[in-house]
């Protein structure tokens, strides 16, 4: 098995288990975190498709991830501040609560 | 170098599109993206939404001096060139350029509307939507200033009327309505004129890029493309395109909304309708009507001329009856704008005559852009110091209210007194250099006129002096007559200081601006030719 | 001690404007720093000057210029230039030395003053721009200069603001001599158009170099004048205005209403005689026309006329004034006609000899009444003064000087070799003596009205509190009298006949040919016996007997009431200007304003009006027509979104789930389809 | 660490070519690892008797300072001298050592052991890319400063571990303080390198120390620290330092009367020792990094002070840096955490922010000489002080005179 | 190779797994604080360092406070305790569904034939990425600084509380 399957492999892993965490949790902030990891295995990939290309030279992937680290950065904080927002107003953070749009 | 980063390079854009940095719609649209964040930001505090207006407001000027570094002045075809095919149907083109002209004005509308924003930082009306209107009023102009293509640029035209209409009438003085009614139909229905005309020449040529029609006009061929739709059509449609421009300016007789737009207007709002707005009529009459309609532009210069003398003139004189200093100072403004129509209607009127100097067409042309960019300087900066005595005086502006000022408030008073000066057009400050290349232009191609026009100099200089001495000197009277009329504080100082600083850099220096566009202007007078 | 070279000419006038700046920057609290930088820069512009001089009569006949481009203007650039030649170095030393002075005494003068750091920036601003006049190589930056010295002008008579006169004054001053700048602009237009450069020495291609005053000369203008002669009467209009010549020479006496150091400085020495050297200066176009014969009308004569009728008229009027400031403004317009004069007959090294040794005793004189002023608490009613040489000593002994100076009293004082030369000058010009009879008639006025003054002033008793308790001003104010009466008398000698120094050097000669005093030794005698004459007279009417009262009424006014009010009210000029100028003027702007409000507004009106008309008739329509098929259509439309509405849950998790079974479903069918 | 360049003098190359030999004697695919881990000695054991030393030295001169003698009596053991204390940081290693270690029953066991175990461990990685001398540095990397910064962010987790697992409601609230700060600071630490890697144009420590090279006139060193932007981002660095190594005048985490221990309370021993120390290695950390980035690293001050070796230079510098904290920590009362967190986010963030358009400024002008270098230095220092004295007055504007409603 | 690579990846998918079935917030949040340590270790073994350093800096440095602050600030009594009544049926489908994605996904990846890939570690250094980052990319690296502008700001604004409430801090 090529290194790049392996990657791949290891990415799928880990895009499932954040994916599985954030439809079978019912915490916001883990619905949340179980994002971020799928994000983080997206990112992965780039990095994995950039390191096995057969001319890796113009940092694509590299760059492509900077740019995914720092909206996935964008994206955390603005989730959590949600959360509190959401915790402010009806005193927990289940997701499966938070269903209406008007409060 | 910022510009080497950006890849930002006047010579090769010029021809390679679409992979350059595109400068110019960033120009026009950041005032739009910040007036659509604030427009969103509901309940910022003022402060806030004053502090983010100014900051948006400034996204153009820094731009401007970004495309500044990188734009080439030795080059007369536009630069930053965006074409894109817009509207296959019309052959509308998103089409953005810069050139001399172009660049001046933008940095012009760069530096009055942060200015203005400043002036009007005492706004307690709702200044969240009085910075959202001045962020669209100002990409509205910086797009008349820098599209190509008469599509867009007469939605621009059209567009920043209505930020101007509600400006007026919202935070107007007592007879707002009344005049922002009168100043958008009027403006309106010259551009309806206008419309029509364009849409007549779209008719007969099929395309509406300035630079198309231009290079048609040159050839001659428009000429006999109108003539075969017959008619008054030829004659029409450069009544028709007139016709909204000299409203726009304006030229006289087509003034009367003027006095009390800018009168009534608030105090940022006359600074950028004077600054910004009435240079959006001349840059149409040197971007569209003169080289569109060459023949027929020079057909009508004899009355023309007449007309923009009688600008120069009447204006001066009827500032001088006036006892509303913002009035005063909108027909100051009528006069000054007339002086770049002048110089225009000359270069026109000699075009094809014998004894046509080209250094007189030179001089004439540059005189009237630099005109422009000092007046929009020197008459936001009385506009301001109108404001600042109307502030002080509780709303009162008469020419009579006041005495005195200079002693309860010299800092004011110089300032002030500079900017009525640079107005007047005393050497040293920016208005001269302008005055004298239109009145060494004009004399070359239009002795007569000139010297009819030395009447307007002297006519300014009275009414002027007369504000000067009656606000400012004398024993203290009116509103100055307590203790209470303090010198300028810190906030009121912002928007002069940059002004008045401007005035003296360019009094001296005006190769700054002369620079930009004097190989624009030298290339279009060497080509004065009539089809 | 080397010389200062041209091309850093332009450190004469930077000095005096970094002093402004300074000033202008200063808060009010720094007068000192203001003041002693303006003295300062005064003083340094002033070695400078000296060190221009020298190199100037190094090399005499010399133009040394250096040009720069202001700004690019079409193919090649507008270009601005230094000059420094003889009369430039004479010139920037006279005014250096005079405003040097006249600095160290404003301190004294302007003491108590709240806004003293003020008066020394535009006292500053003033010199600036009147060293840039003078050192200016183009017409262009001459203007410049020449209209900020009318800005400076316009703020120091202004200076005292609050007072509604002075700035009526200021006012006035600024508009007339913007008439005559007028004209001046139109002729550097004219100028401009007709050879391509305002540079006065180019190398060649200068306005003031032959062949292109030939080519002036060549063509021909309005009236069949040529070129020249039109383009140099323009120009002229502007010297007029400034110079306070006939008829513009109304702001003159006006702008007394400024602090007495400004009319010594600005309204005496330098601004006024600005004009005098502005004709100086483009003295080779002015005298171009000379050799056309066909010509109906030099330039050149026009200006010896002005000249003549107004020193004829200046001193006239100054026979019949009482404020002392008022009477020495008349002399000064007077002086200024001679000065023009001398130019008009051909002599422009005449006239300004006659500036340079004007300004030294007129400054003087001016600053003497300063003292005085300042003295008797700013009392300036000749006729409320009175007694002062005993408590004044020094102020009266140099103010006798200026006073004998000015009189031309003979052989010692130097107003007397300049005006003889101004004299000799007319009566050698072969087009007519008028001008020359007004002069000799100027000279008994001038006699006799500086002894009426000093009578007045100095002598009798004291007839008012304040000038019984007058004293002595400080040595900030006598020293600089003391130094202005030395030059006013060792001056002359720079250009007597029988040495006539300045005069080679201003021409360019390089050895010195002097005169017996006897070739024109009748005139001189003319003159001597007209100088003691007016003294004669002037003393017969106001010396032997003195004034008791300050009411008590004037002899020669007894004599010729009608003729002495008519001069006391200026010749009525003022009132002349109010009933046609102002007139004109404010019916013009009656007639724009009426042509605004009614005319243009009213068509706009009717047009509203039909535009309102046609909208209501629109407004039936719509209401009726159009309105109903659209609400019925809108109706359909919501129904819709409601429906499509429901969908949305809330349920986060549903949506995710939904979308990685839509993930799922995809891949596979893609997978199964054959992975095309 | 790269192979000695034989030009340099002897000292120069002194520890190289020792440590050389020793790995001489080992067959070749070894030297790598021994290289590595003689690094990883030598670092632990140097920088830990700093440590025991400056503990020592801080006691001393804050005694000295506050008129007292400090730690005097310490004996060097068996033999009964007492050499002015110096044995005392040792005696205080050994009761540390010999203490009962103290876990709260409800604390939550792993994180309570890992909290200073992880804190250590991770401000001992940040000391592998500081160029400790010309030949001295453990890793070379090419993103040297952003692999510091990034090791060091793991403070925050330690401390956060420490607090939550102590299950202790000051700890944790301790904590929360402490990671307030951290976070509120480490935005300026961050920004106020960044002009440096804008100038220098590199992440890489020794390429930035290569940046500092030479003199101007022959005797002002190239260093950072000697340019507007320079001085300004040094001292801001030094500030932002101080709150992140929880140092007085910004020990609130730790302050006694406020909060006990902070989230040290429930902390004894040994893991109280790991906490003291990798509190002390933060700081040398820290200023080893300052003197990297603005002091020119392990260059010498002046020309002709060359031939002393550069290790010996980037030693003296680490000493004088810990002396000047010694020297705040006795001079500057605490500050309250709202002041803090203003000063940082109010001040110090604008400031830094000002401090890159400066540096971005001072880069476009480089080719500016003559007269027009005077203007670059003026605009330079303006920009520097000009904000620091608008924003200085604006923080102080509505906090002087300063009330106490509950005190 | 392929060995450090399978160690990374265990231990990064076990500390994501394990803290993904945590009750206790604060261990799962330090879980995978771990777990993105172990993704930053596999951009170092790829070679990426500065992407490293930069997983390091922005997710163990800023967001994983920003997790842990957000857990402390939405802890509540004894609610945290409770088990929601449809936990397991929500628990079972999400397996299901993530099953089945997994179950795709590693279909696709081993059914996809990847080319012996022998070629050499590439190296980045960071000037070239700032080269490009300012370069080609710079608008967007301009749009991506104002989107984490306006989100920090968004962020700020979401989640602070009404103003009236802290009034009483400010001095």
């Amino acid at each position: 098995m090529s290194p790049l399957q392996l990657c791949l492999l290891f990415s799928s892993a880990l895009f499932c288990i954040g994916l599985i965490g954030a439809l079978a949790r019912s915490n916001t902030i883990l619905v949340l975190l179980g994002i971020e990891l799928m994000l983080n295995a997206a990112n992965i990939n780039f990095i994995a498709f950039w390191r096995f290309s057969p001319s890796p030279s113009p940092a694509t992937g590299v760059l492509f991830v900077i740019f995914s680290i720092a909206v996935a950065a964008a994206e955390a904080a603005v989730g959590l501040a949600l959360v509190i927002a959401v915790y402010r107003h009806q005193k927990n953070i289940r997701l499966q609560e938070a269903a209406r749009l008007k409060g | 170098m910022i510009a080497q980063i950006l890849q930002l390079d006047g010579h090769s854009s010029t021809v390679a599109v679409g992979a350059a940095f595109p400068i110019l719609s960033l120009i026009v649209f950041s005032p739009w993206v910040g007036a659509a964040l604030l427009a969103v930001f509901r309940g910022v505090a003022p402060s806030v939404s004053r502090t983010l207006a100014l900051i948006f407001s400034l996204g153009p000027l820094a731009l401007g001096l970004i495309a500044l570094n990188a734009f080439n002045p030795a080059l007369v075809a536009p630069q930053f060139v965006e074409s894109h095919l817009w509207i296959t149907a019309l052959n509308v083109h998103y089409h953005l350029g810069l050139d001399g002209l172009s660049l001046v004005l933008v940095l012009l509308t760069g530096i009055i509307t942060p200015v203005a924003l400043l002036a009007s930082w005492r706004v307690d009306h709702c200044p969240r939507m009085f910075g959202v209107l001045f962020l669209l009023i100002e990409g509205a102009a910086l797009g008349v200033f820098l599209a190509l293509d008469f599509f867009h640029w007469f939605v621009f035209w059209e567009l920043s009327l209505v930020p101007a209409f509600f400006l007026i009438k919202l935070w107007g003085g007592p007879g707002a309505s009344r005049a922002a009614y009168q100043f958008v139909i009027y403006t309106i229905g010259g551009s309806a004129f206008m419309l029509l005309g364009f849409a007549a020449l779209y008719v007969a040529t099929g395309t509406l890029d300035f630079t198309q029609l231009a290079q048609l006009a040159a050839d001659g061929t428009i000429g006999a493309k109108l003539a075969a739709l017959g008619g008054i059509w030829p004659k029409a449609v450069f009544v028709g395109v007139f016709l909204g421009l000299a409203v726009k300016v304006p030229l006289w007789p087509f003034h009367t909304w003027l006095p009390s737009a800018y009168a009534e207007a608030p105090v940022g709002g006359s600074m950028f309708l004077t600054g910004v707005m009435s240079k959006m009529g001349v840059y149409g009459f040197l971007r569209i009507l003169w080289p569109i309609f060459p023949a027929q532009l020079h057909a009508a210069t004899p009355c023309l001329l007449g007309l923009a003398l009688a600008g120069v003139v009447l204006g001066a004189y009827a500032a001088m009856k006036q006892t509303d200093l913002k009035r005063m100072v909108a027909y100051s403004s009528v006069n000054h704008l007339s002086y770049c129509l002048l110089a225009l209607f000359a270069v026109s009127y000699a075009t094809g005559r014998p004894g046509l100097h080209a250094e007189a067409a030179t001089a004439a042309l540059s005189g009237t852009i630099l005109q422009m960019f000092n007046h929009g300087l020197s008459a936001a900066a009385l506009f301001c110091c109108v404001g600042v005595l109307e502030s002080r005086a509780g709303g009162k502006r008469g020419l009579n209210d006041f005495g005195g000022v200079r002693t309860a408030a010299p800092i004011f008073a110089g300032l002030c007194g500079i900017s009525l000066f640079s107005s007047l057009g005393l050497p040293g400050l920016n208005g001269f250099v302008g005055e004298f290349l239109i009145f060494r232009g004009v004399f070359g191609l239009h002795a007569g006129a000139a010297a009819i026009a030395c009447f307007g100099l002297l006519a300014t200089a009275i009414f002027l002096l007369t504000f000067w001495q009656r606000v400012f000197h004398g024993p203290r009277a009116g509103a100055a007559a307590d203790g209470k009329f303090s010198d300028l504080s810190g906030i009121e100082l912002a928007p002069l200081l940059p002004l008045v600083a401007l005035m003296f850099v360019l009094g001296v220096w005006p190769q700054l601006l002369a620079g930009l566009i004097n190989p624009l202007v030298t290339s279009w007078a060497g080509h004065l030719v009539l089809p | 001690m080397t010389g200062l070279a041209v091309q850093n000419l332009w450190l004469i006038p930077a000095l005096p404007l970094v002093a402004a700046a300074i000033g202008a920057l200063t808060p009010r609290t720094g007068r000192s720093l203001a003041a002693g930088a303006a003295i300062a820069a005064m003083g340094v512009s002033f070695l400078l000057s000296c060190g221009a001089l020298v190199t100037a009569l190094a090399h005499p006949a010399a133009h040394a210029v250096s040009n720069f481009a202001w700004f690019d203007l079409g193919a090649s650039a507008f270009r601005l230039g230094w000059l420094l030649d003889p009369l430039t170095a004479f010139m920037c030393v006279m005014v250096t030395f005079v405003g040097t002075l006249i600095f160290i005494f404003s301190l004294g003068y302007m003491h108590e003053d709240v806004n003293a750091k003020q008066f020394f920036c535009f006292l500053s601003l003033f010199a600036s721009a009147m060293l840039g006049v003078v050192v200016a190589n183009s017409l262009l930056l001459l203007f410049v200069s020449w209209e900020l010295v009318g800005l400076a002008s316009y703020l120091l008579i202004g200076f005292w603001f609050h007072k509604p006169e002075a700035a009526a004054a200021a006012k006035k001053a600024f508009i007339t001599t913007r008439i005559g700048d007028l004209g001046l602009l139109l002729g550097m237009l004219w100028l401009y158009d007709s050879t391509g450069s305002l540079l006065f020495f180019d190398g060649g291609n200068g306005v003031l170099e032959a062949n292109t005053l030939g080519a002036l000369t060549a063509h021909t203008a309005l009236g069949g004048f040529a070129l020249s002669t039109v383009i140099g009467l323009l120009i002229f209009c502007g010297a007029v205005g400034k110079s306070g010549q006939f008829p513009l020479h109304v702001w003159l006496p006006d702008a007394m209403e400024g602090p007495t150091p400004v009319s010594a400085l600005i309204h005496a020495a330098t601004m006024v005689a600005a004009g005098v050297f502005l004709i100086a200066r483009v003295y080779p176009l002015m005298s171009a026309d000379q050799a056309l014969a066909h010509t109906a009308l030099h330039a050149l004569t026009v200006v010896a006329f002005i000249g003549a009728i107004t020193a004829l008229m200046g001193a006239l009027i100054a026979v019949a004034q009482n404020d002392i400031k008022r009477v020495l403004a008349f002399s000064t317009v007077s002086q200024l006609g001679y000065m023009m004069l001398a130019i008009g007959v051909g002599s422009w090294v005449a006239a300004i000899f006659h500036l340079l040794t004007h300004a030294f005793f007129k400054a003087l004189l001016f600053l003497g009444a300063g003292s005085v002023i300042h003295a008797a608490h700013h009392e300036q009613d000749i006729r409320s003064l009175g007694g002062l040489s005993k408590k004044m000593k020094v102020t009266f002994a140099t103010f006798a000087i200026g006073m004998m100076a000015l009189a031309g009293v003979p052989f010692l004082f130097s107003g007397f070799w300049s005006k003889e030369g101004i004299l000799h000058a007319a009566h050698e010009w072969d087009v007519s003596h008028l001008p020359l009879y007004a002069g000799l008639a100027a000279v008994v006025l001038t006699a006799f009205y500086m002894t009426r003054l000093v009578a007045e002033t100095f002598f009798g008793k004291a007839r008012s509190h304040a000038s019984d308790h007058a004293h002595e001003s400080p040595a900030t104010m006598t020293l600089p009298l003391v130094i202005l009466a030395i030059c006013a008398i060792a001056l002359g000698f720079l250009g007597t006949p029988a040495f006539p120094w300045l005069q080679a050097k201003l021409l360019g000669e390089a050895e010195v040919h002097g005169h017996s005093l006897l070739e024109g030794a009748g005139l001189m005698m003319l003159s001597i016996v007209l100088v003691a004459l007016g003294l004669g007279a002037g003393w017969a009417l106001y010396g032997r007997k003195l004034r008791q009262k300050s009411t008590s009424p004037d002899p020669l006014a007894a004599a010729f009431p009608g003729v002495i009010a008519f001069l006391a009210a200026r010749m009525k000029f003022d009132e002349l200007y109010a009933a046609t100028v102002f007139k004109l003027n404010s019916a013009a702007a009656t007639f724009a304003d009426v042509l605004d409000r009614f005319v243009w507004d009213g068509v706009i009106r009717f047009l509203a009006r039909l535009g309102e008309f046609a909208g209501i008739v629109n407004r039936e329509a719509d209401e009726d027509g159009l309105n109903a098929g659209f609400d019925a259509g809108s109706k359909s439309l919501r129904g819709t979104g409601n429906a499509y509405s429901r969908a949305q849950t809330g349920d986060a998790h549903g949506y995710l789930r939904v979308i990685a079974i839509g993930f799922v479903v995809l891949v596979l069918v893609v997978m199964m389809g054959g992975g095309r | 660490m790269i192979a000695a360049v034989t030009t340099d003098a002897f000292l120069e190359r002194a520890p190289v070519l020792l440590r050389d030999a020793v790995t001489g004697f080992l067959p070749e695919p070894w030297h790598t690892l021994v290289n590595a881990l003689i690094a990883i000695a030598l670092i632990l054991g140097i920088f830990g008797t700093l440590f025991a030393f400056i503990t020592l030295a801080e006691r001393k001169i804050l005694g000295r300072v506050q008129n007292r003698p400090g730690p005097n009596r310490a004996p060097i053991p068996f033999l009964n001298v007492r050499f002015f204390g110096l044995s005392q940081p040792f005696a205080d290693g050994v009761k540390a050592l010999t203490k009962e270690d103290v876990v709260p029953r409800d604390a939550d066991h792993v994180l309570h052991y890992l909290a200073p175990v992880a804190l250590l461990a991770f401000s001992i990685l940040t000391f592998a890319v500081i160029p400790y001398g010309k030949h001295l540095v453990p890793v070379e990397l090419d993103a040297a400063v952003l692999y510091f910064f990034a090791a060091g962010a793991a403070t925050e987790l330690a401390v956060f571990m420490a607090g939550w697992g102590s299950r202790n409601k000051y700890s944790l609230l301790a904590a929360m303080r402490a990671l307030a700060q951290l976070i509120s600071y480490e935005l300026p630490l961050l920004l106020s390198w960044v002009p440096v890697v804008l100038i220098a144009g590199t992440l890489s420590t020794t390429a930035i120390v290569e940046a500092q090279a030479g003199w101007k006139f022959g005797f002002i060193p190239h260093w950072h620290v000697f340019t507007p932007w320079g001085f300004a981002g040094f001292v801001i660095f030094m500030v932002a330092a101080l709150a992140e190594s929880n140092r007085s005048p910004f020990d609130t985490p730790e302050a006694e009367s406020e909060l006990i221990a902070g989230h040290l309370t429930e902390y004894s021993g040994f893991k109280y020792a790991l906490f003291f120390m990798a509190e002390y290695f933060g700081m040398l950390a820290l200023s080893g990094m300052a003197i990297t980035l603005f002091l020119g690293g392990w260059r010498a001050p002046l020309p002709f002070l060359e031939f002393i070796p550069s290790y010996v230079w980037f030693g003296g510098k680490l000493i004088v840096m810990i002396l000047g904290f010694i020297w705040i920590r006795a001079t500057f009362p605490r500050l309250r955490i709202d002041q803090l967190t203003r000063f940082a986010w109010k001040f110090l963030v604008p400031l830094t922010l000002i401090n890159l358009g400066n540096a971005a400024f001072w880069s476009l002008t480089f080719h500016w000489t003559g007269p027009l270098q005077i203007v670059r230095w003026a605009v330079g220092i303006v920009l520097v002080i000009g904000p620091f004295v608008v924003m200085g007055r604006k923080l102080s504007a509505g906090v002087a005179p300063r009330t106490y409603r509950y005190a | 190779m392929n060995a450090v690579l399978i160690a990374i990846a265990l231990v990064t998918l076990g500390a994501a797994a394990v803290a993904m079935t945590l009750r206790n917030l604060i261990h799962s949040a330090l879980l995978l604080i771990a777990s993105w340590a172990g993704v930053a270790a596999f951009y170092l073994w790829a070679g990426a360092e500065f992407v490293a350093f930069a997983e390091v800096l922005v997710y163990v440095g800023a967001v994983s406070m920003v997790v842990l602050f957000a857990v402390l600030l939405t802890r509540r009594s004894r609610d945290d305790l409770t088990v929601a009544s449809d936990s397991a049926r929500r628990a079972f489908s999400g397996f299901i569904t993530g099953g089945a994605v997994c179950g795709v996904l590693f279909g696709a990846v081993i059914a996809s034939p990847m080319g012996v890939m022998s070629s050499p570690t590439p190296t980045v250094t960071v000037r070239q990425i700032g080269t490009q980052l300012m370069g080609t990319h710079a608008a967007s690296l301009l749009i991506v600084g104002v989107i984490l502008t306006v989100a920090l700001l968004g962020a700020i604004v979401i989640a602070s509380a009404d103003r009236k409430d802290n009034s009483e801090d400010t001095p």
